[in-house]
């Protein structure tokens, strides 16, 4: 509540007119980059900055959905688990259907369809319990992030699911590889995220999600199937998901219980950093990627420098994460 | 050997007892190791989860130019084709305890022996319980090494009367340990031993055992030396009378392998097992070292 | 019954025996209702008497428990949630319906907004919302988000949305509840426009010459039951009046007890500036009843917030008994005797979710503490004294304040700010929503409160209750004091040139009196 | 918003009138017993019940603080951490004590005191951040989160600390031992409990917070001083998660960087299920006592029977938790 009211008064992004607000998470990444700058040469180059931008992927691609979700007042703990469910879903059938399709583009892409799939159908079940059963979004996903988790332990027997190198070896370019030098998570993260950002400023499904989560009642007065806009969210969470997973799994070919721990909790600090309210009725896609690209950031720079003892790497990461909000608060006063 | 080396060791986050371990040795042996080669330099970083620690080796590769990389994979099978990438760089890449899923990619492998844990400790079980009984298994986590030592165990008893009640996971973790054995307790009037896998499980699972009154009635077996238990074994404890050796002293080793290999060109190459042995009331004292945290 | 706009046309939207009970609770009783094209239809009655029950549900928003409702001749069922809108029945809801996060276009379109491509078209939503706005003479920025306008600019955005769709049945319930005349007149002029175009309006008012200058039928409800269906030729305010509360009205405003010419000035404000305001002087003597007018946004609101504490001042000094005083938060206030009640009671005023109790003490629970724990017998008697001075009627006292009738949480309200027994009080908007009967009741409270030596800050826009209520009048007008008016002077007229700018008095002239 | 609906109806609970929404929780407790009773016949023994209820007591407490967080609109996500903070403080504490002390109570009660110290001194920066600084409850406590996380890794230097053996033994009582056969840590809660209840229902203090949480306006425009009484909800959380430690350091005599993980997750469920509303504006702090029950009888039900694979503990957990809401929840409509 407090900390949303600074909004209220904000202006609505016309383009990418500059205020205060909006500048908060600019400076604080500008800030970390002038600090790893200081920390380390290599940090600049091309190398550098494509591995942390295409390692940020994942994460940011689930906190594009996460910030729809969060827009319209929900959350969803489950993402991480989510994650792991559809690795292991993937890779369970691209291995089973190799005797039948051979190794090729053919078993890859059946399994990135099955990774979408399942990630949608994830979606569907938590959006449906929040929306029809009535339950809070905390404990409907706080419930299936157990479920989830436990379905991939059951699934890979307490060990690991692993891709068949063969199939494997076709599908690494995915992740390693790229377009005029860009690899395709980072291709793939910059089009999820300009999609995103225009879905939510552009379409009116954007439009009823802010209106839900800043009031519900209203949103509903105003005709809008305020059931049907949140189920949606929780589908395009899923299947944001999937996405991720699909660039996921070429990087680690391999799915177990620890895939995905606590993503669900780096993704929703992304979305918060980038200037979302917790609360719902304001997001804004565009943050959530700096706030991943900041979180992306301080790993980097925790392991440009040998000064901080490893042992307070995470007292660094909070101490950033407070800051990089605090700069964008503190302006406003 | 060069002028200015560099040295990557990257290593689990410390999220149970034994990687605590881990992370105390590796820099032990980094600080220890920086005095005595000067010319050495070493990168350390823990990571929580295997995208992490991918991200921290790739960082090391890119931004530190290391020379030599020391790994204790999280996750290995997920860790692979990363590490084989770095090796595919032109590095140094000695691999710690857990095995790839590709061979050939490491230079050197010190290993601690998985499912040898699981066999000797079911070893003892026989030995000290002939006519078999019955027994309960407090496990890991739901990971791979936890499967490797859980098998071995289990087929280290087979065939012998010794009934296994139940098995929950503990998580490497005395809190856990503590409500497992709690509820084996209430669960069953007649356990004469645990294995407990882990001496951090065993530590939680030795106080809801007094708690309950029912020390004299069973035994517990661990793993992993930790001073706490071995302590107790070198005392001659009746619950605890042995523990089996799986130290994370092991990256220290590795450490000290791959520096003295890039300083002073000793050859090294191939497989370092350490075994998993046995510690009892004779050896204990050459485990104990009361420095350790661990 | 005789149409009284000389038509004759059939009935564009009409109920029949509709009644409808909350739980086991009956609230409306068998009611005949119908609206004809090109037609203004009031509904009047008393606060709880049901008339925004009746049309939430011919608007779809309720459910009837029985009856039936039909729309162009055909028997209907209405859609919920609003989707009634489809067929051209537009609602402006009592309680202010807007998401505090959105802007002034979004909110103007949500719910059917403009496409081009299957994307939103927004240059075109904003330009059009500014028409609809510069209609309503609003100067207010369509980019600006609806939780930093004032409630009467909120007030103007509901309406704005209401206009600006294709309707064919407007139903406005108490829009000018917050409006001063300028604004009313403007609805007025929209309102009229648009029966001209056949729009069928329901209207429904507390102020009674709003009313008899704009319908043609009036709908009279008393305790949810139909009292008459008349032609308002045949009515006078005094006859509306006596038909809502059954009981013949007396003098509304009770005579004025000037103050002693020798009372104390207990609030001396000079110069006082804050956000929206600036060089404010002015004095409040005991027994005396200030007035303050002034068009929406001319500052009132804001001068009342910077005396009391709720925001900072940037300069200026306030006095009370003679002692500078600098709040920083609204409890230093209340201690020192200086209570304000909002004009904003479901932003500012009343927790919503929870019952009558705890909110009627939330100012004042320090009051109901027995060994440092609350003693909720005490807040029981504090209701019950409430309830009966203020008249309040709720089914029980556990029902959540958001399901109280506007006017019972306008009560409740004032029974909470005059639990903390202020010598100062300042009331902004003390009778938004409030029917004539209670009305005359706060008056006569208002006015035995000055009469104990109480002072009384009355800020309203409604005219009438500033000249009916007030020893004397301040009138401000773009965030400065645009003069004071004291005695014979009280008058529309002058008022409204003070408010306007087409008279200016002297600055120290007559701050005090 | 949707799940809060149903509350506006809800009768303020004066004395302990019984209806549908007070009773959910209750059911499902209910169930959950008849389910273990079910299952093994040493369920309901007296000694079972004790062990689950002295083992539930910890997060119980913390839950407790965190009902009033929560009710006020908060959130605090770094009581795990910051138990674990406290628990190495505490031990560090007397372990330096002992020689200048000697070994005995007096050792112990300074550690006591010094485990409420940070407590609420960890409460007081949490709060501190949350009201003056402006910043989300959320990103604020993973911030501290991760410093206090950091902070316990750093002092036990990565491994466990341990109390010296000898103050333990005069420790160990305080969670082994009772009065009447009750144990200590089960009468600490139970105390802790009632007098929560007492203060959110019979106290300004308890009111204000409601105030808060349900429209920090309207709060603010009654006199309360909003930040105050926020500031106070995490002090209040700090000295509970003290009081927690003080009975968890005697179990097991050691804190590592382990200990409390994910606590706060469980707090907040144990919340959550008791019928408080995750945005605030209503809490009921027996609620969360049952909430933490249930959650401790679903550990303990699982490691009572061996018909579910123990791969499966998370999926049976998140069925229950959600079931268990869903039965509170589904009743209203
Ligand atoms: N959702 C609801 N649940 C229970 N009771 C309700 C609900 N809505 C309205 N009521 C009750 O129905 C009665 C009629 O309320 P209504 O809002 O129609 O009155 P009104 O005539 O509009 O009064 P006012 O002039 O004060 O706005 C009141 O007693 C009110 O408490
Ligand atoms: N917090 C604020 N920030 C910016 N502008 C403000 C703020 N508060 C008030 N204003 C502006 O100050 C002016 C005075 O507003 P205020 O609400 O006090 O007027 P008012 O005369 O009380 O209005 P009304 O007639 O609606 O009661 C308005 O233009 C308003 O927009
Ligand atoms: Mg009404
Ligand atoms: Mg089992």
């Amino acid at each position: 509540m407090s900390a949303s009211a600074p909004d209220m008064a904000a202006k609505p992004a016309r383009g990418f007119r500059i205020d205060l607000k909006t500048a908060g998470p600019l400076v604080a990444l500008a800030l970390l980059v002038l600090l790893g700058v200081t920390l380390n040469e290599n940090f600049l180059t091309y190398n550098n900055l494509t591995n942390v931008l295409a390692r940020s992927s994942f994460i940011g691609i689930i906190a594009i959905g996460a910030t729809f979700v969060i827009t319209s007042g929900g959350l969803d703990l489950s993402v991480g688990s989510m994650a792991a469910v559809i690795a292991g879903a993937m890779i369970m059938v691209m291995n089973w259907l190799i005797p039948s399709m051979g190794i090729g583009w053919g078993v890859v892409l059946a399994g990135m369809a099955v990774g979408i799939l399942v990630g949608g159908v994830a979606g569907v079940g938590n959006g449906m319990m929040i929306t029809r059963g009535r339950i809070e979004a905390f404990i409907v996903t706080l419930g299936t992030m157990g479920i989830f988790r436990s379905l991939v332990t059951f699934l890979a027997n307490g060990g690991t699911l692993s891709l068949n190198f063969e199939v494997a070896d076709v599908y690494r370019p995915v992740y390693y590889d790229g377009l005029l030098g860009v690899p395709y998570p980072i291709i793939v993260f910059a089009l999820v995220a300009i999609g995103g950002e225009i879905v939510m400023r552009r379409t009116a499904f954007g439009r009823y999600c802010a209106a839900i989560g800043s009031n519900e009642q209203v949103a509903r007065y105003s005709s809008i199937n305020v059931d049907n806009v949140r189920l949606m969210t929780y589908i395009l969470q899923g299947v944001l998901v999937g996405v991720a997973v699909l660039l996921y799994v070429p990087r680690l070919g391999s799915a177990s219980s620890t895939t995905g721990v606590l993503w669900e909790l780096e993704a929703i600090a992304g979305v918060i950093i980038g200037g979302t309210t917790l609360k719902g009725g304001y997001g804004r896609v565009w943050g959530t990627v700096v706030g991943v690209v900041i979180l992306g950031l301080i790993g980097n720079i925790l392991n440009l420098q040998s000064l901080i003892s490893p042992y307070l790497n995470g007292a660094f990461q909070g101490v950033i994460i407070i800051l990089a909000v605090l700069l964008q608060r503190g302006r406003r006063r | 050997a060069q002028d200015k080396v560099t040295i990557g060791v990257s290593v689990p986050a410390a999220d149970h007892g034994w990687t605590g371990g881990v992370n105390y040795f590796a820099q032990q042996a980094i600080d220890r190791l920086k005095t005595t080669y000067p010319n050495v330099d070493f990168v350390f970083a823990s990571a929580p989860d295997a995208p992490k620690q991918i991200a921290d080796i790739e960082d090391m590769v890119s931004t530190r130019n290391i020379d030599a990389l020391v790994i204790l994979p999280g996750d290995p099978d997920a860790m692979t084709s990363a590490i084989k990438q770095v090796k595919d760089a032109g590095k140094f890449v000695t691999v710690v305890d857990r095995q790839l899923s590709i061979s050939g990619v490491e230079n050197l492998y010190v290993a601690g022996d998985n499912p040898g844990l699981g066999a000797n400790s079911a070893e003892y079980f026989k030995s000290v319980m002939p006519d078999g009984g019955n027994i309960v298994i407090l496990r890991g986590l739901p990971i791979p090494i936890d499967a490797q030592r859980f098998d071995a165990f289990m087929a280290g008893i087979e065939g012998t009367n010794i009934t296994v009640l139940d098995d929950e996971f503990a998580n490497w973790n005395r809190d856990d340990g503590f409500k497992v054995m709690q509820d084996f307790l209430t669960r069953f009037p007649d356990i004469k031993g645990v294995w407990a896998q882990d001496d951090d499980i065993a530590l939680g699972a030795i106080e809801a055992i007094k708690q309950a009154g029912r020390d004299k009635e069973m035994f517990i077996v661990g793993g992993a030396g930790m001073q706490q238990i071995l302590q107790a074994v070198a005392d001659g404890s009746a619950l605890t009378p042995v523990d089996v050796s799986y130290s994370p002293a092991m990256i220290a080793t590795a450490i000290e392998l791959t520096t003295s290999h890039l300083v002073g060109g000793i050859q090294v190459a191939g497989r370092y097992i350490l075994d998993s042995t046995l510690i009892t009331k004779d050896n204990a004292a050459e485990f104990l070292d009361p420095s350790s945290p661990f | 019954m005789s149409s009284a706009n000389g038509t004759s046309a059939p009935a564009i939207l009409s109920a029949h025996r509709i009644s409808k009970s909350f739980g086991d609770i009956p609230v409306l009783f068998s009611i005949d209702f119908d609206i004809r094209p090109g037609e203004v239809h009031a509904i009047i009655g008393e606060n709880g008497a049901g008339k925004s029950t009746l049309i939430k549900i011919l608007s779809g928003i309720e459910q009837p428990t029985s009856g039936s409702i039909s729309f162009d001749g055909k028997t209907v069922v209405l859609p919920p949630n609003g989707a009634a809108e489809a067929m051209g029945i537009v609602l402006i809801h009592q309680e202010q319906n807007l998401a505090e996060h959105l802007t002034v276009a979004d909110s103007i379109f949500l719910g059917r907004e403009l496409k081009r491509f299957g994307f939103l078209n927004q240059a075109e939503m904003r330009r059009r919302a500014a028409a609809v706005m510069a209609t309503l003479h609003v100067a207010v920025d369509p980019d600006a988000r609806i939780g930093s306008l004032s409630v009467a600019d909120k007030q103007m955005v509901e309406i704005a949305k209401a206009i600006s769709r294709d309707a064919r049945v407007l139903i406005m319930d108490e829009p000018t509840a917050v409006l001063s005349v300028g604004e009313t007149q403007t609805l007025f002029e929209q309102i009229r426009r648009l029966t001209a175009r056949g729009v069928a309006v329901i209207f429904i008012s507390h102020k009674l010459d709003e009313i008899m200058e704009l319908a043609q039928r009036v709908t009279v409800l008393r305790d949810g039951q139909l009292i008459a269906t008349i032609g308002t030729e045949a009515l006078t305010p005094d006859s509306i009046a006596q038909m809502m509360v059954g009981r013949e009205l007396s003098n509304l405003y009770p005579p004025k007890h000037e103050p002693d010419v020798d009372a104390p000035v207990v609030l001396r404000v000079r110069n006082l500036s804050a956000t929206g305001v600036s060089d404010i002087s002015f004095d409040l003597r005991r027994g005396e009843i200030l007035g303050f007018a002034g068009l929406i946004g001319s500052g009132r609101t804001a001068v009342a917030e910077a005396v009391v504490g709720l925001t900072s001042h940037t300069g200026g000094q306030i006095e009370l008994d003679g002692k500078p005083v600098d709040f920083t938060q609204v409890a230093q206030s209340v201690d020192a005797g200086l209570a304000y009640m909002t004009k904003d009671r479901k932003g500012k005023g009343l927790l919503l979710n929870m019952g009558l109790q705890p909110n009627l003490t939330l100012l004042t629970l320090k009051k109901h503490m027995r060994a440092g724990f609350l003693d909720s017998a005490s807040e029981a008697r504090a209701l019950e004294r409430a309830v009966r001075r203020f008249d309040v009627r709720a089914r029980d006292a556990s029902v959540a304040v958001g399901r109280l009738s506007g006017g019972n949480q306008q009560k409740l309200m004032l029974g909470k700010t005059m639990e903390s027994e202020p010598d100062i009080i300042i009331m902004d908007e003390p009778t938004r929503g409030i029917d004539v009967g209670t009305k005359q009741q706060i008056y006569h409270i208002i006015a035995a409160l000055a009469a104990e030596g109480k002072s009384v800050i009355v800020i309203s826009s409604e005219m009438q209750e500033v000249i009916g209520l007030s020893h004397r009048v301040v009138v401000m007008r773009q965030g400065r004091l645009a003069g004071v008016l004291e005695g014979a002077e009280i008058t529309e007229s002058e008022i409204m040139r003070y408010a306007a700018g087409i008279k200016q008095s002297g600055h120290d002239e007559r701050i005090s009196a």
